[in-house]
């Protein structure tokens, strides 16, 4: 359903990704893990257009063209198609929770208002966060920032939603909040690409693993493959590592 | 309570060796009447027949300060300046407000600036108003802007007055000409440095415009209200100045001719 | 010296009719070039090639030439152009509108830096955010990073209207009669000008502060989101006094949207 | 051609003035930014009476015209100089007049310039800075400044040109800057050569903006890295 | 060395902190833990003068008062005296990796440049950063911000240093890093108070932890004592929530 192929992106002269492909079916929750500054979110940027990579092919939605070809019309289409949960949660800090969601249903999506509100409070609903739609972003905790941030984007019903470490800005104890809300998703059969340290997360809930360093995938496979039978030798220490300090 | 004042009105009166000083505010944008000179010192014919004044009277020594039209009407009111020059014309409201000599201090000669092919139609006040002539707005604080004023007043029909801040001579001559407007109330030195003279900024309008003298308008310096006796002292010297010639004399030099022999004439 | 108070009621009724004039210069140069300005500002923001240049140019000599200058242009020599186009009936405009256009070119200009600087406080998560629900950039801008950036450009803008509403005088030379000029024509006939400036000034009082509070007022609507449900208290100037009691944890909540990461801290449980 | 040359001319006689209007703004940006500053930190404390004294201060003097400003200043300070202190301030220089007026009439714009800009700057930053064991004064000038300048910047440099501009303040009483120059000359002409003047005129202060904008352009360019703005 | 008594502090006439009391002896290494929303920022921000307490008294350093009657003078005392890493980095946007650490040096202590800038290469490097030393906060990932805020507080070699949850940012892999270094800091006798959710940390590292709940101290104790036999019903609850989500 979407398939990246030799994505590669610099920064003044330094490769950061130099050539990811992905490829991501319908139903699929993918688990990106990987050591800090190895690209993860530079990734998901790129994938989703956020930033324009150096090089790569894309092939999603009615898009089947290198990055660099994008028209504004394939970026637009592309992003209709994406959700994106931020890490920072990115709320528009001028509206409220219930505006969040509309505010892209209405604007982007043409709905009309009285649909976008209900299906902005079906969405809040799912998050369990009715109660707090006309709270500002600066009035909710970080838990009930990001469960915003996911219902915004899940209001969307993209075709794929991206999750940029949705919860390592929160509290351990908020964690559980946001990692049930997207295990209901996953269950309803959503796709979803999810960028985490949750390892719990990437082990039970994902059905795909990939494991990035230094702008490569080392490996990827299903969470059995990955955690209990690592082939690379970087991946054996990053599980190390990380499993460590849990 | 105003400290200069009184000192100058008490030490005056004491009349002791030490001269009085007396600031006298000029405004420094009044060519040639009353100008700031390549020296920077105060210069033109109000300020000179001042000084010719002040030689005459050994009790005060003059002290001369330039300064915008708004602060010499302002200070002379307040007594910061004793005395303000600046082509001021008489009415009656403003002797309200300050303290007018008898005695005028010098001649004004005021007139319309016209098309030379127009000069009949709208060369007076009488033949701008009959025809409906269009004249230049006038700065309000511009004595001549009274004249019109007071014309209105007794005559029908009377002259659209319009006001505006002070503009751009040379400007103002190009919307005469090119019919913007029908005339431009305007001293006669400015006329001719502007349009008669070779190098001057309108040359290029010679013969096409024309000046027509209304008349001599009297021009008298300003006084506080408190300044009586400073008053009546201007007042025996200038008659001195101008009995003398002297005057006359200064006319021609800085308005190029003889002024107060405007005042035997009617005005038009 | 007394002043004339006779003649300051007088001045007071009759400069009265000076401020609807004054009003609609600033009125129509603020409709146009609050979004002009806007504009302006996006162009240098985001350097579209060719037309920053111009804008940079514009604004410097905007800015650069005294109001008087541009008068001249406007005022004098337009119309003698004009006139040689379209004859005599260049020279009956009505002159507020060469008001309105000097104006309006000076505000641009001052404008444009308000937004430049304004725009450039909003966070970049605020436009990746919109573009990832799918919204335009234009959307995102009209409905996300102005609103945020009027918060910080309102203080500005009201310092750009008070400073248009005292230059509007300038406008008499023009023979546009504001309430200054009215003011002035009035003492020119007893020489009370200190007793017609008092007067124009109170009236630019009452003027100006309506602005004010008009704007304040927007500031305040603008920043609705930044407050908590409860009222707090002022910080402290923090520079200088050592204490500061209530550093209040809204204030920094108000940042959670600017800081490139997330930041933990928030108001838990009711408030 | 003959035009050219006497703006050339023209320019001659204004740039000496120019030493007037530098003293002159200089003066006034430097007192009046100070002001400004203390008029800003007054708003945000806690003492309400410094408070509302600031917020009419700024109301008062951001509704008052220049010439009114400079007439208060002119003849209402000695006034209230001899009646409070005694102290006979009618013989000092003019310009003395025309910097306090200046400064009073910058500080009000200036001090919300710099409000609005300290509001855009995130109170994690004074917390980080105190906790370093800098004092209040050293967090401020050394952390917040600098970021609320870059903010403050644009709208810096809109108050001083336009205070550059105040050429009709300073002459009112007298004292001859760029503009005051420019209007004698004119004058002098027999009101002749104004469009010339003027050019020459603008020609200079375009010049003082161009170097201006330059300056801001510069210190925006330094800062950036350090800042994710919607531009980045 | 650092004693608190009876420390309160209200917003808006909520009580917040009810009287809390602290002992901290050199050396020690405490934990504070407990649920979100029960105070402990607050505690922190009132013990280092960050906010103005209501009520309460402080000994440390030269300082014996209530915090009410606290001169500035000595609130720069106590200020000289502790480091603070906070909750959300808050590095010096205008100053480099570097730069951020030196400020202090340079300007509150006034160690010459070139010296500071040594202790700050030094500490950068102990928190793995040497090679960010000249970028913007901006340019950094939120995990090397945050070790940039560690490195900053350590290098101020204060009587104390308070943490308010200084790894919730950091991915885990890094968190084994930033763990290590304090407990470097703790063996070399670094007296540290830490706002944590890293039960491990408590538990292996501490020698003392609260456990805070709606403005109170619940309980206290040995970290054996807390995780082993807690007391209290409440401390046993949150536990159990706690290590069911990591
Ligand atoms: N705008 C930028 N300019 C320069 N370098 C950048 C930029 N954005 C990211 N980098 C660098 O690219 C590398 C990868 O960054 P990225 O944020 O993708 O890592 P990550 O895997 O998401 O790390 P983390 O787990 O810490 O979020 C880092 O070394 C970072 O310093
Ligand atoms: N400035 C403030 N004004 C009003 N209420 C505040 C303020 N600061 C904190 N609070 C409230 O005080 C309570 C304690 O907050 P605090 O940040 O200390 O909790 P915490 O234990 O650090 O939580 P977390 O683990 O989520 O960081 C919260 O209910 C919060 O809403
Ligand atoms: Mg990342
Ligand atoms: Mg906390």
């Amino acid at each position: 359903m979407l398939k990246i192929e030799g994505l590669r992106k610099s920064y003044d002269g330094n490769e950061i990704l130099k050539g990811i492909s992905v490829d991501v079916s319908k139903g699929d929750v993918i688990s990106i893990i990987g050591p800090s500054g190895s690209g993860k979110t530079t990734l998901l940027r790129n994938m989703t257009t956020l930033e324009q990579a150096d090089g790569g092919h894309i092939q999603f939605a009615d898009v089947d063209k290198d990055f660099q070809k994008l028209s504004s019309k394939d970026i637009q289409t592309i992003r209709r198609n994406v959700g994106f949960v931020f890490q920072n949660y990115n709320l528009f800090n001028n509206k409220t929770a219930l505006q969040n969601i509309t505010e892209g249903l209405i604007v982007a999506r043409k709905v009309n208002k009285s649909e976008a509100k209900k299906i902005a409070l079906e969405a809040l609903e799912r998050v369990g966060l009715s109660d707090r739609q006309n709270h500002y972003p600066s009035q909710l905790s970080g838990g009930q920032q990001q469960r915003v941030g996911i219902a915004r984007a899940v209001a969307l019903n993209p075709k794929v939603i991206f999750f940029d470490e949705p919860t390592s800005a929160l509290d351990p104890e908020l964690v559980g909040e946001v990692l049930k809300v997207m295990r209901d998703l996953a269950e309803s059969g959503t796709t979803m690409v999810v960028v985490t340290h949750q390892m719990n997360f990437a082990r039970n809930v994902s059905n795909k693993v990939i494991f990035m360093a230094d702008g490569h995938i080392v490996e990827q496979g299903s969470p059995e493959s990955i955690f209990e039978h690592p082939s690379e030798k970087r991946t054996q220490e990053f599980l190390t590592d990380i499993l460590a300090n849990v | 309570g105003n400290h200069g004042s009184n000192k100058a009105q008490s030490s005056g009166k004491a009349s002791s060796n030490k001269p009085t000083v007396i600031k006298v505010a000029y405004a420094t944008t009044n060519f040639p009447i009353t100008y700031q000179n390549s020296k920077k010192q105060g210069d033109g014919y109000d300020v000179a027949v001042m000084r010719e004044v002040d030689k005459l009277l050994p009790q005060y020594k003059f002290d001369y300060v330039g300064t915008s039209d708004d602060d010499v009407l302002i200070g002379v009111k307040s007594d910061k300046y004793q005395v303000g020059v600046k082509n001021v014309f008489y009415t009656a409201d403003r002797a309200k407000t300050y303290l007018y000599p008898k005695n005028y201090l010098g001649v004004s000669d005021s007139g319309f600036v016209v098309r030379t092919k127009d000069k009949d139609k709208f060369g007076g006040l009488a033949k701008l108003a009959n025809n409906k002539g269009k004249l230049v707005p006038i700065a309000p604080q511009n004595g001549q802007y009274a004249v019109i004023a007071d014309y209105n007043k007794t005559h029908n029909p009377k002259i659209d007055l319009g006001s505006a801040d002070t503009f751009v001579v040379s400007d103002a001559l190009k919307w005469v000409n090119e019919g913007r407007y029908d005339a431009f109330f305007a001293i006669r030195p400015m006329y001719e440095a502007n349009v008669e003279k070779k190098n001057g900024a309108n040359a290029d309008l010679k013969g096409k415009l024309t000046y027509v003298t209304l008349g001599g308008i009297k021009t008298y310096p300003l006084f506080n209200k408190d300044q009586k006796a400073l008053a009546a002292a201007y007042d025996k010297a200038i008659k001195k100045v101008i009995d003398s010639g002297k005057a006359a004399q200064l006319s021609e030099k800085y308005f190029g001719q003889d002024n107060f022999k405007l005042l035997n004439k009617p005005f038009k | 010296m007394s002043l004339n108070t006779d003649f300051m009621v007088k001045v007071a009724h009759t400069a009265i009719q000076g401020v609807p004039v004054t009003l609609q210069i600033v009125l129509v140069a603020l409709l146009i070039s609050l979004p002009v300005g806007c504009l302006f500002a996006l162009i240098r923001i985001y350097r579209i090639k060719g037309l920053e240049q111009i804008v940079k140019l514009y604004v410097s000599f905007v800015r650069g030439t005294p109001i008087i200058a541009q008068i001249l242009i406007v005022y004098s020599a337009f119309p003698s152009l004009l006139n040689m186009i379209i004859g005599k009936a260049a020279f009956s405009i009505n002159p507020i509108y060469y008001a309105y256009i000097v104006f309006t070119l000076n505000s641009i200009a001052t404008l444009t830096e308000v937004f430049r600087s304004a725009l450039q406080t909003v966070d970049k998560g605020q436009l990746e955010a919109g573009l990832m629900v799918g919204m335009r950039p234009r959307q995102i801008f009209w409905r996300i990073i102005l609103p945020q950036a009027l918060i910080s450009a309102l203080p500005n803008i009201t310092n750009a209207t008070l400073y248009l509403m005292k230059n509007s005088s300038l406008a008499f030379i023009m023979s546009v009669k504001d309430i200054t000029a009215i003011a002035k024509t009035e003492a020119a006939f007893n020489y009370n000008f200190l007793e017609a400036y008092l007067v124009v000034w109170v009236y630019y009082l009452i003027i100006c502060y309506s602005a004010e509070v008009i704007f304040y007022l927007l500031e305040r609507y603008f920043s609705k989101y930044r407050r908590s449900t409860k009222k707090t208290t002022y910080f402290n100037w923090q520079p200088f006094s050592i204490k500061q009691p209530n550093v209040s944890a809204e204030a920094e909540l108000t940042e959670s949207g600017r800081g490139d990461h997330a930041q933990n801290r928030r108001i838990k449980k009711k408030l | 051609m003959e035009n050219i040359k006497l703006i050339i001319n023209f320019l001659g006689q204004l740039l000496p003035a120019i030493n007037i209007t530098l003293i002159v703004s200089v003066s006034s940006i430097v007192l009046g930014s100070l002001l400004g500053l203390g008029l800003a930190a007054a708003k945000q404390s806690e003492s309400a009476i410094l408070r509302v004294f600031a917020s009419i201060y700024v109301s008062v003097i951001r509704a008052t015209p220049s010439i009114i400003m400079i007439f208060v200043v002119y003849y209402g300070m000695p006034l209230f100089f001899s009646a409070w202190f005694h102290i006979n301030i009618e013989g000092w220089n003019r310009m003395y007049f025309v910097i306090i007026a200046l400064t009073l009439l910058f500080s009000a714009p200036v001090s919300e310039i710099m409000r609005s800009a300290y509001g855009s700057v995130s109170k994690g930053q004074t917390e980080a800075g105190l906790m370093v064991g800098m004092t209040p004064f050293q967090t401020f000038y050394r952390i917040v400044l600098p970021q609320a300048f870059v903010v403050a910047l644009p709208n810096f440099a809109n108050s001083v040109i336009n205070l550059m501009k105040e050429g009709a303040l300073t002459f009112t009483i007298g004292v001859v800057d760029m503009v005051a120059k420019a209007q004698m000359i004119v004058a002098n002409n027999s009101g002749g050569y104004a469009w010339q003047t003027y050019c020459a005129l603008a020609l200079i202060y375009w010049v003082i903006s161009l170097a201006i904008d330059k300056g801001v352009t510069l210190v925006e360019k330094s800062y950036q890295a350090k800042r994710k703005t919607i531009a980045a």
